[in-house]
């Protein structure tokens, strides 16, 4: 490894640490490929920078800390899958395109996409690719070959698309070996969007301490009621035990994909907390769309949509759980 | 027996407005109220209908056309309301609650001759109270006004106007003194909102509605005449304002939540969860909590009516509002998944609980926070109705003093 | 109805009022006897009082309040069984019996007994009788036809007994008729379970405001902290709603037992809540025997198992609201 | 690579750590711990054999046997023993970590090659701070010791002495001074519990356990040689001992947590809800937040070794293990229905879950309140690691105030 994850941190607080919130997409989608990050996870050998998990935490950590808007995750998913299909002869110059910002997308619904349709893309209208996961086949299907539907939703920071696929694109993977890579797919999209959840209540925690510290009623400041500060520190515990969390499977070469839906349908529900807590602290001026407060609540409510919701991960894990307990 | 008699007279009641009801109630208005400018055309086509039928002011005093009616009486009615799910009296409805109640009690015969007739024809009146940075603490109100002759010269802002952007006039507590109390300096005036150097700005809210508005006022000129009790009385002639809700706004809401959980139960059949014993058992625990809620807010009216009423038990019943409400939207955005997460443009004036969940449950907010957020609420429970002592006034935080 | 609901308010307070917790399990039965609580529910023509169900939230919110040890809630139902069989001979001086404190037992398990076989039944060893309560059959079981097992449980207030039922016993009803009746049954168990839970709830929340308002901690009340404060807040709001449904609940003639399960169900989980609370807010003391804060709690779980626990009431009440909402 | 080399090394004790516990770990004796002589028995061999092993003081300095492991092989160390459930240490724990870590900071080398040895031959040691009505707050401990020629005559009451009815000694907190500030006038003692005048009462725990005393001292007279630190000193000296344990406890019951898991999953099966979706999510949730805590615990460890502890981090471990545990306690009380509400007998110092679940649910009180509440812990995170401000020492209800 080139980089230590200290490292890793500094670039990204160095790119986005002083940025406003929901900055502009495309210049942050310039920046991000400016500092290499679309090259983080892609092999040394095919012209990346070779980090593994760790590098992709910080990164979705700093993303979702000022809800930077964009496909990012998405373009990660597909560089994944690229760097794994040795045998497409298209790849070393596709994998260079994407990592030089070319938009190649992908579905961050969760699970398999459908044999022909695709939900919760982002940016596909601006994509020369889409990536296509399904039971026994991984595919990279061109713009032409593919028509898009825009849905409007509430969290702007996230512009998502339909997908129908209408043509075979390139294969990346067939049989297990798609199986496997479908894996590391849902895995890697279920660790950046615990990421992006975790970087999104930290930043949301610190802006409503802040308004706590700064704002009078009854001619002290909201911080010193303690009724505030329990519920604030009730928030910071949940935040650091998820962020523990995320740090210790961020460690895990294997591939648990129901670790990592437990991690995320924590990392959400954290996120969650954060977010609602955040408008009633601040009253008022959090429920206008002046203020940033619901930018946060609405990146949080669509990450805990993303990639299969609580109810769907809580149970998978307590399946696992019961099946590990014999 | 004088109990059955009653009972046979508010029977009778009922049957009679839910006949007028069946005949009078606007139809498939939620589908039609897409636009601003559709919401208020119902508003105001239902609030003429509510007029003419006798319906729309039961809590006026019985010398004005279609008052005195009896608070049992008036439950009924919004009940009635309620079960027929017309569109509640957004528009109207400081109108006839705080601007009336406040008149009643303040102004002048020939003000009330005057200004009474004009909103039940359908004149909008707002209120001017809050204030940027003055919060839940009105004493602290700081738009000013300055007397030159026989008007008042005012200037300043004022946020979170109910309705603001679409009232003609405005009840204004202004400060006339910086001197003393700072309840002593404020000052209560009537404003009419076409005066130049009024700006109202709706206020966008973060699930697309605009049911607020800010006003700007720069060097507005009032007349003395339209000034509600003393120079320096305002403080008391807004406690008349905040009180003029007499319970009965939470009673509605609450029947309303429970007429509405089969928006829930479609979903959960439609997203195929009948059998799903967690979902179904996070339903069954919000119907019995809605019970409760309907059930507080009951008792909380039949003990107005005793007369034995303490301070605190209105916050009861909104705290219990506002967290069964939270529960009820967030139920609907766990059930809608991702679907619900694509946005629908929201229903002006739909209520509470439209079924456009996401919406739904930013909307829910302004009960967990306006009218008294509900940190507010649970001092006053604590302080006022359990009696726990209250925090001292002189406990600020000095320098070094942490 | 010859007493209003103040008027056996003011009695329970007289009887049980100024009592220490916990009373003296045989003093308090004689009390209640001589009360004549036992004659409440039973029509006037049979030598009762002929009072509805407010007369049983009133007694059984005061039972609960000082934890009264001992029967009555299962002798109300066996007194209730025994007014509604109209052809058994020996009807009239069996509630008689019964009215003037003679122990007749029933099962507070919830739903219907087995064939020979009842659980939860208390002091079933002083009994004459036990009810038996089946689908197609109510009977009253003397003493020489059943044998008793005690169950010690954590909560001493109430003596719980298994029991076996070895002989046919007295038919109380039989066919349609018993199956209404064991609805009756268990509507009143539910909603007596409710006042019990409501009245102790009250009584561990104002020993809890009690115990803050005297207990000092860095030199000022724990009253003052609004942490603490707003929790009271939020257990008085929930008490004062699940206590305001619980007298709608009893004013209505109709026997709901789902809504009633419902009811308990919610009594059962503010009574736990203040109970819990009231162990956390009083601490280590609150931890020792000497100190009754135990008593609520004990009393507050098996209360929450008795009579349908709340994974049971809250889903039968979530399909019969899915039911009800078409 | 220096790294590699540290990690085949822990790597190594591991394996040792874990031969050694197939070979020694005391097997069956959650059944044979049905009485408080049983336990002490067990846990006196235990310790014994630890003893023997090597393995019962790794925290010591290097000089004592058994002593200088690194936080790192502590850890692993702790986890093993978690793993292979044996019986926790609790009648020793005072003695090895909270005694013997005061005493090689404050103690004469006389002293420690006198006591240190005894400790590790069986000498129990508790901690005489508590006192009712001194709560968190230590500043406030009354009891009194007067000094005459070379004896302290000591006279006062200590509450929530872990073990004291068990020990042998007592790290005793006395008051010598009412002059100046409060912390100045206390002073540190080693009292020989077998000393005239103390009565030693265990205190009954709500859930049947004795894990705590009351210390009652009626003149009993400590030779000044068994003073540590001046008299005066004792606040500073107190710290020490407060300071003693590594952070290792919450570790070691983590992994405990986590591998009691299988309690509830049998509860589960034993009950035939499996499929009940509502119980199989909540006992997912329950484990994520297991596996959390663990995390938390974890790198709090890691923290502390690698010198980058902050203030209120301990806290955030202690509150999310003891939330954590109430969550757990709770559920196996949920599945165990009506049968969890009849009295088991408990398995004395069994651990935290033994799957008595109402004892366990009872016992869960004791994290949730004992070392600092749950309230304290939340006071301490707010301010001293978010950074909120304290609430002014001034803020105290006086007459009128309210």
């Amino acid at each position: 490894m080139n980089m230590t994850r200290a490292e890793v941190q500094d670039a990204a607080d160095k790119a986005f640490g002083q940025s406003d919130l929901a900055p502009d997409a495309a210049q942050s989608w310039a920046l991000i490929a400016e500092m290499g990050w679309l090259m983080m996870g892609v092999p040394e050998e095919l012209g990346g920078l070779g980090l593994g998990r760790e590098a992709a935490g910080v990164i979705h950590q700093g993303v979702g800390k000022v809800l930077v808007p964009g496909p990012v995750l998405a373009q990660m998913l597909t560089i994944e899958a690229l760097a794994a299909a040795n045998d497409l002869p298209e790849r070393d110059a596709l994998i260079a395109d994407a990592m030089a910002g070319e938009v190649m997308t992908a579905s961050l619904a969760g699970g398999l996409d459908g044999a022909d349709r695709l939900t919760c893309v982002p940016d596909a209208d601006t994509a020369s690719h889409v990536l296509h996961v399904t039971a026994d086949r991984v595919a990279l299907v061109p713009a032409e070959q593919f028509v898009v539907t825009y849905r409007i939703g509430w969290d702007k920071s996230r512009r998502l698309f339909d997908v129908t696929v209408e043509g075979p694109g390139l294969t990346l993977a067939e049989g297990d070996a798609a199986c496997a890579l479908a894996d590391r797919i849902e895995a890697l999209r279920l660790f950046c969007l615990a990421g992006d959840s975790l970087g999104g209540a930290e930043a949301a925690l610190a802006m409503t301490v802040a308004y706590l510290e700064t704002r009078q009623q009854f001619d002290r400041p909201l911080a010193l009621f303690q009724a505030l500060k329990h519920r604030v520190a009730d928030m910071r515990t949940q935040l650091t035990a998820a962020d523990a969390l995320f740090w210790s499977r961020a460690q895990q070469a294997d591939t648990d994909i129901i670790a990592l839906g437990a991690l995320k349908a924590l990392a959400c529900a954290v996120y969650r907390l954060v977010a609602e807590e955040a408008i009633q602290l601040h009253g008022g001026i959090g429920l206008t769309m002046e203020h940033p407060c619901h930018l946060f609540l609405k990146r949080a409510m669509l990450n805990c949509a993303l990639g299969g919701d609580a109810d769907h991960w809580d149970e998978q894990t307590g399946r696992a759980a019961l099946a590990a307990a014999v | 027996m004088e109990g059955q008699a009653l009972t046979d007279a508010l029977d009778g009641l009922r049957q009679e407005v839910r006949q007028w009801l069946a005949d009078n109630a606007p139809q498939g208005w939620r589908d039609r109220s897409s636009s601003e400018s559709a919401f208020l055309q119902i508003q105001r086509d239902w609030f003429a209908k509510l007029v003419q039928g006798g319906y729309a002011v039961p809590h006026w005093p019985a010398q004005w056309p279609g008052g005195g009616r009896s608070l049992a009486e008036q439950k009924i009615l919004y009940e009635e309301l309620a079960r027929a799910d017309t569109p509640r009296l957004l528009l109207s409805f400081m109108s006839t609650y705080h601007a009336a109640c406040t008149l009643f009690e303040w102004a002048s015969e020939e003000q009330q001759a005057l200004l009474i007739p004009r909103i039940l024809a359908g004149e909008i009146w707002c209120q001017g109270f809050s204030e940027p940075n003055a919060g839940s603490d009105l004493a602290n109100v700081r738009t000013r006004a300055e007397r030159v002759g026989d008007t008042y010269v005012v200037n300043g802002q004022k946020l979170w106007s109910t309705m603001g952007q679409f009232a003609d006039k405005c009840l204004l507590l202004v400060r006339t003194s910086n001197d003393g109390p700072k309840q002593a300096g404020l000052t209560y005036l009537l404003l009419d909102l076409k005066a130049p150097g009024v700006t109202a700005r709706p206020i966008h809210q973060i699930h697309g509605d605009e049911e607020f508005a800010e006003l700007f006022l720069d060097n507005v000129e009032i007349p003395v005449s339209d000034r509600l009790g003393e120079e320096g009385q305002g403080w008391a002639v807004a406690q008349s304002t905040l009180s003029s809700e007499r319970g009965l706004t939470l009673l509605e809401l609450s029947a309303r939540l429970r007429g509405a959980l089969w928006r829930l139960a479609d979903l959960i059949r439609a997203q195929g969860r009948q059998e799903d014993s967690g979902i179904v058992r996070d339903f069954g625990r919000l119907s019995a909590k809605v019970d409760a809620t309907c059930a507080v807010a009951d008792q909380f009216l039949a003990n107005r009516i005793a007369g034995i009423e303490r301070v605190g038990d209105a916050s009861i019943v909104k705290l219990s509002y506002s967290r069964t409400l939270r529960d009820f939207t967030a139920l609907g955005l766990r059930l809608g998944g991702i679907d619900a997460q694509y946005h629908s443009p929201i229903t002006f004036g739909g209520g509470m609980e439209t079924g456009n969940w996401m919406a739904d449950f930013m909307n829910s907010y302004a009960w967990t926070i306006a009218g008294g957020s509900d940190e507010v609420q649970r001092n006053i429970i604590a302080e006022r109705l359990v009696g726990m002592p209250r925090e001292p006034k002189s406990w600020t935080l000095k320098e070094g003093a942490a």
